[in-house]
């Protein structure tokens, strides 16, 4: 079972490394954020899968922070528009 | 007997203090714990004069697991110029950041940030552990640059960036070579590591970006360029600091490790290199002195020509490297050596010392000019000796201290690295030493020259400057100068610093 | 485990390609996306070596707060990032006058000195064994002595505690600096510059209960397994910039003395404890009172938290608010009907 | 039981294929970011329940949920916001 | 190749590529970056030293140190940005102008305006 989980973790990774075009092409900043959001979740995913197979729990903990904290960057980038922008309208 | 801690103890305890009150009581709590600080530091060289060196092993755990604290005669050295440039530095910025408000704002900032870096500054001559070097060198870093970008000019700020990506670039190659280190050897005490460092591609790589590191943060030639802008645009006071005693930490630090951390690599432990790396860092050093110095010549700003004069002297300290690398590597009896290399070593920490006290006393006269003019610019100096004649005396005192004249501290310094280099038959770094000395006084006069100018308008009203400040920056410069006509005394303490010195200390076991 | 060196080359890979790609094109914006992505592989990487600690750290660093950080630092410098019809950089943030227009010399000389530093640092590291136990088998030696039972705080806490008290002075320094080149003394009142986005209100008041408690359980955790104040401390500190941008109070509602104090605890508490082991005649420096270690411990850690938690979220909201540092009146407005 | 749970995984392994192919296959970013919301979400639900399925303890099984939980409600809130951050200027640029 | 030998091969590549990246890029936010991933690879390089323990768990030294250098490592950063936005604040406005005594409202909005 743990091979089997390694296993499909390494393809999850395989994904993210495909993913990465997306983040690479653009061509708008959401696009790459999306890929950036992706990331985040296929994360977590490859940490619940490396936890079952090391038999780790602390690294689920890992898997926690990482699927809240994925809004901290993601927030600070779409912080409505900038007062300034506003007084241009 | 004093703890040695107290010496760190005591600045982080007065930068709390500074931090939580308010007003005019920072000052003068900045103040008195100055004065506690030089008084533990005084305190501290008794011990160090029977004893040579001493050991703490914080937390009880011994060495290899826990971090030791070792003090030995360098680094009492170290510890008692920070606490005298420290404690006048300080006097003059009571004055200096009472100005006016914007000034008091500043102030409010400068000590606690000041009393931090200095707490980080003696921890770095206690210093016994290489990864506890490295936070000793990011308190530091981080902290000279706040106290850099105080003043909000935008010069400062791009200075201070700069200063701040070379300082993090600086201490990360340190880090890495620290993490080869600790692969290769299992262990982060000094003493341990010389004990028993062997040469291999990881520890020479380690060796390699430690001293690299360290050599962009004390400025070495060509990784000199983030000084001179940081250093001429802090306010006077933290220019007095960063140039006077910040970049001595580094060296410090680089003295360690070369010469106990990794004395098989140098050529200390016998075994010489095909070509002793101390040889390319003299060569960097001799380099540095013509440059630096010819640099500083060419300043019309009084505080840029004071920053380059730094990078020049900063350049005499590492001639010790080429000097001592080629003593041991002859492989020659400690007899015949030991003579001119106590010389060297003596030379290098008169250096250390006369500059720091000179370099401070200029800095802080450059302020009051400043304060006194609204500029720094030489050429608004014109007839400054008759209207201010305590601050062009200083000036006066301070260049000749540099220049190496005989009856100031400087003509000791470097007196002695004149005498060890012709004794050890390298005539050559007598050659620089006497050429950056020529330079030196090219612009040492340069700035006398422009004070004693008669200007046409004498009626440029000067602003009033408060005597703690002028005369803060007349002691210093009196103390390089007495420290010079007193050198018997300090040289017969130096023995004792040689006692603890690298040179001795392999052979006392921790 | 066969697989385990597909996993490797796989994750290396992408850490490589990320940076490379992070480093080599023109757009800023990719580049802080992809540095982000830089973290999430960086905290892969440390939980397939074992590093669980670290891995809690950087989960919370690198894609949380640092992707902040950037994020926020991109809107002043690139204020028309993305939709840019001129595309032009701003002069000013290319400070390097020597690298202002780099030659073709310049890269030259660049590639020939970073290849040497690859091929020396290569060299290097292939010289090292492939076993070591460095300093492991003296700490679970002591372990037992340390009062906690997990290896890494009784590191941190106990038998490095020296590094840690400094590396708080480090945290508190950052602060500092900052401070200093600001009008202002704190990030008292400070809001953004626009009213929050009820979702992200809604959400983090969802979360942010759930985000206290990680934080008191990883600093609980620290005791026996992976957890303590660093990763406590920065899991509260990315809590609170949540809040913050949530438009919920946060470090900006604290009154000064409050957040002064915050900032200074963890600090203060090793100065007291240093000062106390000190000016006592028969104690070591910096050593805990063999039956007091886990108590001291413990409260060493939580205040420890405390300081690291709200000085970063300090400096991220500092970061965060840029010019919108002079407060609107609408958007106190609205902070205050929010506020917790 | 095991089988259970690697077809479990196969599948989640499979929505996360899915969500990266429609990701970099999709024509324009709104359906992008649909095929994103619904994908991974997914995927990590399917992966999350084969963990379930073999957890060892209950503790690790309502962890492993409660995870899955809050990258949930934190992908939702993303997704949302990066909505609405096209919207807008999308809008803007119609002006 | 051992896990060690891969990782630590990696760490160094990371660290070298960083290297790079802050001699020859331009922007400072770029070199902020190339410094973190240098410190990525020093990072990288202390924690593949503590896989190599044969024991129950890793060397915890190496981990500590990593614990250490990832907060200075953010605070600095942090301090770095701060100090960039402050200096782009500044030129955008009039050069070498003193910090006291500005309105950052003004040029700011006539420099951004389309």
């Amino acid at each position: 079972m743990q091979t089997f989980y390694l296993g499909v973790a390494a393809f999850l990774l395989l994904t993210m490394v495909v993913g990465l075009i997306r983040i690479f092409r653009g061509p708008r900043q959401e696009d790459r954020l999306m890929a950036m959001q992706l990331f985040g979740t296929t994360g977590v995913a490859v940490l619940l899968l490396l936890a079952a197979a090391f038999d780790a729990s602390s690294m689920r903990n890992a898997a926690l922070i990482f699927a809240v904290l994925a809004v901290l960057a993601v927030a600070a980038y779409a912080r409505g528009p900038n007062r300034r922008e506003k007084e241009i309208k | 007997m004093t703890h040695m801690l107290w010496v760190v103890l005591l600045p982080f305890l007065g930068a709390l203090c500074c931090l939580i009150l308010r007003g005019r009581a920072v000052a003068g709590t900045g103040i008195l714990f100055s004065l506690a600080v030089l008084a533990v530091c005084t305190n501290l060289l008794p011990g160090i004069w029977t004893q040579g060196q001493i050991r703490v092993e914080l937390g009880g755990w011994a060495a290899p697991l826990g971090i030791g604290l070792h003090l030995d005669g360098l680094g009492t050295f170290f510890l008692l110029l920070t606490a005298i440039v420290g404690v006048l530095v300080g006097l003059y910025a009571a004055g200096f950041f009472a100005q006016d408000k914007k000034h008091n704002a500043m102030g409010r900032h400068f000590w606690p940030i000041w009393l931090l870096l200095w707490g980080g500054l003696n921890g770095v001559y206690l210093c016994s552990d290489v990864f506890n070097a490295y936070v000793l060198l990011e308190v530091t870093g981080l902290s000279a640059v706040g106290l850099t970008v105080l003043s909000k000019t935008t010069a400062s700020l791009v200075a201070g960036l700069r200063y701040l990506l070379a300082a993090m670039f600086a201490s990360l190659m340190y880090l890495l070579g620290v993490g080869l280190l600790y692969a290769a050897c299992g262990q982060l005490d000094f003493v341990l590591l010389g004990q028993d460092m062997t040469q291999s591609p990881a520890t020479l790589t380690a060796f390699g970006l430690m001293v690299f590191g360290l050599l962009v943060k004390t400025a070495l030639l060509p990784f000199h360029f983030w000084l001179p802008p940081a250093h001429s645009s802090a306010p006077a006071p933290v220019s007095a600091i960063l140039s006077a005693l910040v970049v001595k930490a580094s060296f410090f630090l680089l003295l360690r490790i070369w010469f106990t951390v990794f004395p098989a690599l140098t050529g200390q432990a016998g075994s010489s290199p095909v070509l002793p790396p101390g040889l390319f860092l003299g060569l960097l050093g001799g380099l540095a002195v013509l440059w630096g110095s010819l640099q500083a010549v060419r300043q019309i700003r009084l505080k840029l020509l004071i920053a380059y004069s730094t990078v020049g002297q900063l350049g005499y300290l590492f001639l010790i490297f080429a000097l001592l690398s080629v003593s041991h590597g002859a492989g020659g009896g400690p007899s015949g050596a030991t003579d001119w290399t106590a010389m060297a070593w003596t030379g290098t920490v008169f250096h250390v010392f006369s500059h720091g006290l000179a370099k401070a006393a200029l800095f802080l006269a450059a302020g009051c000019l400043a304060l006194a003019m609204g500029t720094d610019d030489l050429n608004a100096m014109r007839n400054i000796a008759g209207r201010m004649p305590v601050i062009t005396f200083t000036l006066a005192m301070a260049g000749v201290s540099l220049m190496g004249l005989p009856p100031s501290a400087g003509f000791v310094a470097k007196w002695m690295l004149l005498r060890a280099a012709l004794a050890s038959g390298q005539w050559w770094w007598a050659v620089v030493i006497i050429l950056g000395g020529l330079l030196t006084a090219a612009y040492v006069f340069k700035i006398l020259a422009y004070t004693f100018v008669p200007s046409q308008d004498e009626t440029v009203p000067l602003r009033p400057v408060p005597p703690a400040m002028t005369l803060t920056a007349l002691a210093l410069a009196l103390l390089c100068a007495v420290s010079g006509f007193r050198a018997e005394e300090v040289i017969a303490l130096l023995p004792h610093g040689l006692d603890g010195s690298p040179l001795s200390a392999q052979g006392g076991s921790p | 485990m066969s697989l385990a060196p597909i996993f490797d080359i796989l994750l290396i890979t992408a850490l490589l390609l990320v940076s490379w790609r992070l480093l080599g094109n023109s757009d800023l914006f990719q580049a802080a996306v992809l540095f982000i992505s830089f973290g999430l592989f960086l905290s892969l990487a440390w939980v397939r070596l074992q590093a669980p600690d670290i891995a809690l750290a950087e989960a919370a660093v690198g894609a949380g707060l640092t992707g902040a950080l950037l994020f926020a630092t991109l809107k002043i410098v690139e204020p028309k990032q993305g939709r840019s019809k001129n595309g032009a950089q701003p002069k000013s943030c290319r400070l390097d006058r020597a690298a202002e227009c780099p030659g073709r010399m310049h890269y030259i000389l660049a590639s020939i000195f970073v290849l040497g530093l690859a091929g020396l640092l290569l060299t290097a590291v292939f010289s090292l064994p492939d076993t070591a136990n460095g300093l492991a088998g003296l700490t679970s030696g002591f372990l037992a002595q340390s009062g906690v039972e997990h290896p890494v705080t009784a590191v941190l806490l106990n038998f490095r505690l020296y590094d840690t008290w400094l590396e708080l002075g480090v945290l508190l320094l950052a602060l500092l600096g900052v401070l200093g080149t600001r009008d202002r003394l704190g990030p008292q009142n400070v809001t953004a510059a626009q009213p929050p986005n009820p979702v992200l209100s809604w959400l983090v008041r969802g979360l942010a209960p759930f985000m206290l408690l990680a934080t008191v359980y990883l600093l609980w955790l620290g005791d026996h397994a992976p957890g303590g104040a660093f990763q406590a401390g920065v899991v509260l500190a990315a809590t609170l910039v949540l809040l913050w941008l949530a438009g919920l109070g946060s470090v900006v509602r604290m009154p000064r003395h409050a957040w002064l104090f915050s900032l200074v605890a963890g600090f203060s508490a090793m100065l007291v404890l240093a000062l106390c082991t000190t000016l006592a005649p028969d104690a070591v420096a910096l050593a805990y009172p063999q039956s007091w270690a886990k108590a001291l411990i413990l409260l060493l850690e939580s205040v420890a938290t405390i300081s690291i938690g709200v000085i970063l979220a300090s400096l991220t909201v500092l970061v965060l608010a840029g010019e919108g540092e002079a407060n609107g009146a609408g958007a106190a407005e609205t902070d205050g009907k929010n506020g917790m | 039981m095991h089988i259970l749970a690697v077809l479990l995984c196969l599948a989640g392994a499979f929505f996360f294929l899915a969500g990266t192919a429609g990701l970099l296959r999709f024509p324009d970013s709104p359906s992008r970011l649909h095929a994103l919301t619904k994908a991974d979400n997914l995927g990590l639900g399917l992966i999350v329940l084969a963990l379930v399925v073999t957890s060892s303890s209950l503790a690790v099984a309502l962890k492993v949920i409660l995870v899955w939980l809050l990258a949930l409600a934190a992908s939702t809130s993303i997704c949302f916001l990066l909505g609405q951050s096209m919207l807008r200027q999308d809008q803007r640029q119609d002006q | 190749m051992t896990t060690f030998h891969l990782y630590s091969f990696a760490a160094m590549l990371l660290a070298a590529l960083g290297v790079y990246g802050l001699i020859t890029r331009r922007h400072l936010l770029r070199k902020v970056m190339a410094l973190n991933i240098i410190a990525g690879g020093a990072f990288l390089l202390l924690i593949s030293t503590a896989y190599r323990n044969q024991g129950a768990f890793p060397d915890p030294v190496p981990h500590a140190m990593v614990l250490t250098g990832i907060v200075v490592a953010i605070s600095a950063t942090g301090f770095a940005l701060a100090l960039i936005q402050r200096i782009q604040k500044q030129l955008g406005q009039r050069p070498d102008q003193e910090a006291g005594d500005e309105n950052p409202d003004q040029t700011e909005t006539s420099r951004s305006g389309p």
